[in-house]
């Protein structure tokens, strides 16, 4: 996983479909885009007012705010989609 | 409007007086006439029961009332308008028809038998003849020093000649009735209250002065105000309904001067006073001279200004009043006397750090005059990489006065060595006429130059605490360092906590001209972003007040108590 | 000329009225009445006396009276109710002279058990009689009581947030526009038309002891939007500006039906029905006549609309009279403080706090007994046909003098005295 | 806070403005209504991937996906407004 800034961004992996471990056998090799990183400064009163009441961290999550799906051959020369496998833009939600 | 009213019960004979109407006259040879109108087009079932005697105004039953008369009218109430009827003045009269029949005299509360239902509070109008103006009930009135009498034989309130509202508005008068029932004698007080009507018999006259001296200098703006001529009228104004407005005064200015007459214009207001006119209502008029334009700061003159009030429904004598304005227009010098300016920047100060305010004589008393400031390096054939060093200060306008603000354009020539001492011709140019004014101005770099820690500087306001702030070299910095300014008021207070490129300007609760050239130098007196967490915003952006430390990132702002130990967010919520 | 029954405007009328829409519809379906109808539109359209004196406007009004518009009343918040209204003032604008002190309201009588149940439906859920109020110990605000009620229900505390972003609008705000004072005035007067009125009652008429609470309960209207104003205009300007909208028209005769002084009824209400008068007093919130408390006196509190009678020149006391239908209105008064106390229908026995003291005159008299031959009781005294009539046998002898008296008694024969004062 | 259904769901705890802990001082009593429960459900592609790839779970949030404002007259007889402050509905995000 790359190591990045640390505010909630897009990141990516480089493997093969295979290695996407849901089953699907391979050896395409694609790039698995995914969000991570810091939410803190896009809190709203909501956290806020949460953190206070609950006193626990119920903080907004480093989530794809859009998807992509992914077309490929696999070994068996069938043409295959995995739908919203990889993270197109990334949010505080 | 006045209303009258009486009951009528049944079995009460045809030929009943009802209620007495008066009218009083405005002229000797006027007599009136009584005539019944309808409210609705067509008279009411009841209408035939009514007469009214055209020439004394008594109306009376024609006929005796039954039971059934109240069951067929029930309760409702019609009301019919002939068509002549409302070109005339008219009272309204509600007789109130009684499902019963007349109580007998001792049953009868003495109260009913002296007074009508209603408060007595008839309104007559000033400088009127004498005459009858309320009907009441078999009451005498001896003679009394106030200006009304009672006809003991028709019972009748007579007023005994002219009176004058401004003397006096209202009578509060005591009516005692004495009720003999055979075995007791009543007596009773019962308060009547005569108010005048006013007419437009006064006219406008000068309390004070009728001349005011009038200086005009820095103040050149249009719409600026100056002085104020007080005139008063004992009548009163109404301000409603508008198209009868009566004592309604209007003003010309009294001159052929074009350019007295395009420049200057005299405002009118009015307002009701009492105390001042004897407790007696009376108007007080206000006249303010007001200029139509913006003057230039060369104009210089001395002239007068006549300005005539006329009472415009005023018929008498002296209705009118001369107001008199000696106006004096100064010029105003663009100029800085005696003054060079001398600044000092420390080299590790950051972009947009403020370096200083220039401001030309009395620049902070102008108003509607336009000064804009420009540094002309003073040594025009310096070396090319001198000139640059130029490019570290520039001078922008401020927002709230005629003065200039330094800051720092360029925080990278501060890096070099060969950047010591400024020397400029600081420029004043007046917009209007374009008069200049000029002095010397010299900055000075002071200290050591600081390594650029990181490229992109990012604004103080991130920083949430002491430590991190005080070590940082962002936007604006005069020292190259945050300034941290602690709170210590609990809830939301305008003292909040927070981290500052210097604190003399921010935060101030105002976006100067220079913290608007990057809102992030100052996000706490620019932010226009959401404010999460208790705040108060400023009258158009930024923070009035914060809850606990205020810091800002670039697309929000948040205020909230350090206390929260607030860990940092794995990437798993 | 009017006659009058006992209790003159706000009586039910002989047959149920049908409402003005449908009587609309009515008329429009016969020619005759609808060709007058719109003869009457034009009439008033022109609103010039002598149009109105025009023998057509004249014959429209004849037929227009036999219509079933002339009877037709309007309902609170019912659909339509601005169309109602409209038909309804089509008529009775005509009728009416423009300067009339009081019309009558063309709302139908509020039945005034409904409004009673809805209303003490509430003294046991959450708003006056909480529990914090018996408890002495803790501070007792019935007002906060109201706001937590509403904030607790879903759809008063939707509509309470929808009227507070309009009219809270340029105190601070962000967007730091002016507030619209129509904008507010029209989420006023939702928020009061679509809640209960418990909810809506509850936050204008909590009653407090101390000021915190009446200072709450003043700006429940937010009153710096949607009442207060740099300069007051003159009351009579206000009532003029009102009349010549229909619904703030309809609302303000309401409100003087249903809250007129009524000196013959204990709680001065007229049909004794306090719940009539919080209904019309609520429907003037959010019209050009918005009324409010002017301080946060607990219980001693002024309502009055934002008007003064400066300038009223002759029509002073007109101004003053339709001032004091507010400031100093027994009838609103003992409505607001009953329904503070949770005792909105006074039991006849119970006599309100203030008794009417308008138009009653304050009298004060003496008797003195004198033997005398006559047995008044047994003969009618009809006053003043008592003396034209019966002759001597019921004589009545006032003298008037200006107060305080400065008595100077002149000597009269029996029967007359007179007395003469002057101040 | 009510010990609801196990799903991501909304709830809510009735308290004056003042205890939110934001600043605002208001004897006012609001319901504060917040997001909460498991998301487990609602797992898509991208997440099963995540979950092999990584091996952690980056599981979906509980949050709301609509929030409303807080207007209410402060101590200091100001009318204020809270935005964003109470969730309106919520969903694994």
């Amino acid at each position: 996983a790359q190591k990045g800034p640390k505010h909630c961004s897009l990141r990516k992996i480089e493997l093969t479909v295979t290695n996407l471990g849901l089953g699907y056998v391979s050896d395409e090799t694609i790039f698995f885009t995914y969000c991570s990183g810091r939410c803190r400064e896009s809190r709203s009163n909501y956290d806020l007012a949460l953190e206070r009441i609950l006193s626990r961290k119920k903080r907004r999550c480093c989530r794809p705010t859009s998807y992509s799906d992914i077309l490929f051959l696999g070994n068996n020369f069938k043409y295959q989609t995995i739908y919203n496998l990889t993270a197109d833009k990334c949010g505080c939600l | 409007h006045y209303e009258y009213s009486e009951r009528i019960y049944i079995g009460q004979p045809a030929g009943t007086p009802v209620v007495q109407i008066h009218s009083m006259r405005e002229t000797e040879s006027e007599w009136p006439h009584f005539y019944l109108c309808w409210r609705a087009s067509r008279p009411p079932l009841y209408a035939s029961w009514f007469h009214m005697n055209e020439t004394t105004g008594l109306l009376s039953l024609t006929k005796t009332l039954e039971w059934n008369d109240f069951a067929t009218v029930g309760f409702k109430m019609c009301s019919i308008l002939r068509p002549d009827c409302h070109m005339w003045p008219s009272v309204s009269i509600t007789v109130t028809l009684e499902n019963a029949t007349l109580p007998p005299c001792g049953q009868m509360k003495p109260e009913r038998l002296c007074f009508p239902l209603r408060e007595v509070a008839p309104h007559i109008t000033e400088n009127r003849l004498a005459g009858a103006l309320h009907q009441l009930r078999r009451l005498s009135l001896s003679d009394v020093s106030v200006p009304f009498a009672v006809n003991n034989a028709t019972s009748e309130l007579m007023v005994t000649g002219p009176v004058d509202r401004e003397e006096r508005e209202v009578y509060h008068m005591q009516i005692i009735c004495t009720v003999d029932t055979g075995d007791t004698e009543h007596k009773l007080f019962l308060p009547m209250h005569v108010n005048i009507y006013d007419e437009d018999d006064s006219a406008p006259y000068i309390p004070f002065s009728d001349t005011e001296n009038v200086v005009v200098e820095f103040s050149r703006m249009q719409g600026t105000v100056f002085g104020n001529v007080l005139v008063y009228d004992r009548d009163t104004t109404p301000v409603y309904p508008k198209h009868l407005i009566q004592n309604k005064l209007l003003g010309t200015i009294v001159t052929n001067d074009t350019w007295v007459k395009d420049t200057f214009t005299v405002a009118h207001s009015f307002r009701e006073e009492k105390a001042i006119f004897g407790n007696v209502r009376g108007t007080v008029h206000e006249f303010k001279l007001i200029l139509n334009k913006n003057l230039s700061v060369s104009e210089k003159r001395s002239f007068q200004i006549d300005y005539l009030v006329k009472d415009t429904t005023y018929t008498g004598p002296n209705g009118t009043v001369m107001l008199h304005f000696n106006v004096t227009v100064l010029p105003v010098p663009i100029h800085f006397t005696n003054v060079t300016y001398f600044f000092t920047v420390s080299r590790r100060a950051s972009t947009y750090a403020q370096v200083g305010q220039v401001c030309v004589d009395n620049c902070l008393k102008f108003e509607g005059i336009e000064v804009e400031y420009q540094l002309v390096p003073l040594d025009r054939n310096a070396s090319a990489d001198l000139q640059s060093c130029y490019a570290a200060v520039v001078v922008t306008q401020s927002l709230r006065a005629a003065s200039g603000r330094l800051y720092l354009n360029d925080s990278d020539v501060l890096q070099r060595p060969e950047c010591q001492e400024l020397q400029f011709t600081l420029v004043a140019q007046e917009q209007q006429q374009q008069l200049q004014a000029k002095t010397l101005l010299v900055i000075v770099f002071e200290g050591e130059a600081s390594k650029p820690v990181d490229s992109r500087i990012l604004s103080c306001a991130e920083k949430k605490g002491r430590a991190e702030c005080e070590t940082y070299q962002g936007l604006g910095t005069a020292t190259g360092l945050c300034q941290w300014r602690q709170g210590s008021e609990k809830g939301i207070s305008v003292n909040y906590s927070t981290c500052s490129p210097d604190l003399r300007t921010c935060p101030d609760r105002f976006c100067d001209a220079v913290e608007r050239k990057d809102r992030t130098i100052c996000p706490q007196d620019c932010a226009r972003v959401p404010i999460i967490g208790g705040h108060e915003t400023g009258s158009m952006y930024g923070i009035k007040a914060g809850h606990g430390t205020c810091y800002c990132v670039p697309d929000r702002c948040f205020c909230e108590p350090e206390d929260i130990k607030v860990a940092i967010c794995n990437d798993v919520c | 000329l009017s006659l009058a029954g006992p209790s003159a405007l706000s009586a039910a009328e002989p047959h149920k009225p049908v409402d003005c829409v449908r009587a609309g519809d009515m008329c429009s379906q016969s020619p005759q009445c609808s060709s007058r109808y719109r003869v009457m539109r034009q009439c008033l359209v022109g609103r010039d006396r002598n149009m109105l004196a025009n023998r057509e406007c004249q014959e429209a009004l004849e037929v227009l009276q036999d219509s079933p518009l002339f009877h037709c009343r309007c309902k609170r918040g019912m659909k339509k109710e601005l169309q109602c209204l409209q038909s309804y003032w089509t008529i009775h604008k005509g009728l009416a002279d423009d300067d009339e002190f009081y019309e009558a309201s063309p709302y139908e009588p509020v039945d005034s058990l409904r409004l009673a149940s809805i209303i003490s439906g509430m003294h046991t859920s959450t708003t006056r009689s909480s529990p914090q109020c018996q408890d002495s110990s803790r501070t007792c605000n019935p007002c906060l009581d109201a706001t937590k009620a509403c904030n607790l229900n879903d759809v008063c505390k939707r509509q309470r947030s929808l009227y507070i972003s309009y009219c809270n609008k340029g105190s601070g705000h962000p967007s730091s526009e002016p507030c619209s004072r129509n904008r507010c005035h029209k989420h006023l007067r939702q928020f009061f038309d679509r809640i209960q009125n418990e909810y809506g009652y509850g936050l204008l008429f909590c009653s407090c002891r101390d000021a915190a609470c009446a200072e709450r309960r003043r700006q429940t209207i937010v009153p710096q939007c949607s009442y207060e104003d740099k300069s007051k205009p003159n009351c009579l300007r206000l009532r003029s500006d009102c009349r010549e909208e229909q619904l703030c028209r309809s609302r303000l005769a309401d409100f003087h039906t249903n809250c007129r002084v009524s000196p013959e009824y204990i709680s001065s209400c007229p049909n004794e029905n306090y719940q009539a008068c919080l209904a019309s007093y609520a429907g003037l919130i959010g019209t050009v006549v918005t009324p409010n408390y002017v301080d946060s006196s607990p219980s001693d509190f002024i309502i009055s609309p934002w008007c003064s009678c400066h300038g009223s020149g002759n029509q002073e006391a007109e101004c003053e009279r339709f001032l004091l239908d507010f400031r100093n209105n027994t009838c609103l008064r003992n409505a607001i403080q009953a329904f503070g106390h949770g005792t909105d229908r006074p039991k006849p026995a119970t006599v309100p706090p203030t008794t009417s003291v308008k138009p009653e005159p304050e009298m004060t008299a003496n008797a003195t007994t004198k033997e005398k031959m006559l047995r008044a009781e047994n003969y009618p005294c009809a006053f003043p046909t008592c003396s034209l009539e019966y002759g001597d046998k019921c004589s009545l002898m006032c003298e008037v003098s200006e107060d305080p008296p400065e008595v100077l008694t002149i000597p009269m024969t029996r029967g007359q005295s007179s007395s003469l004062t002057d101040h």
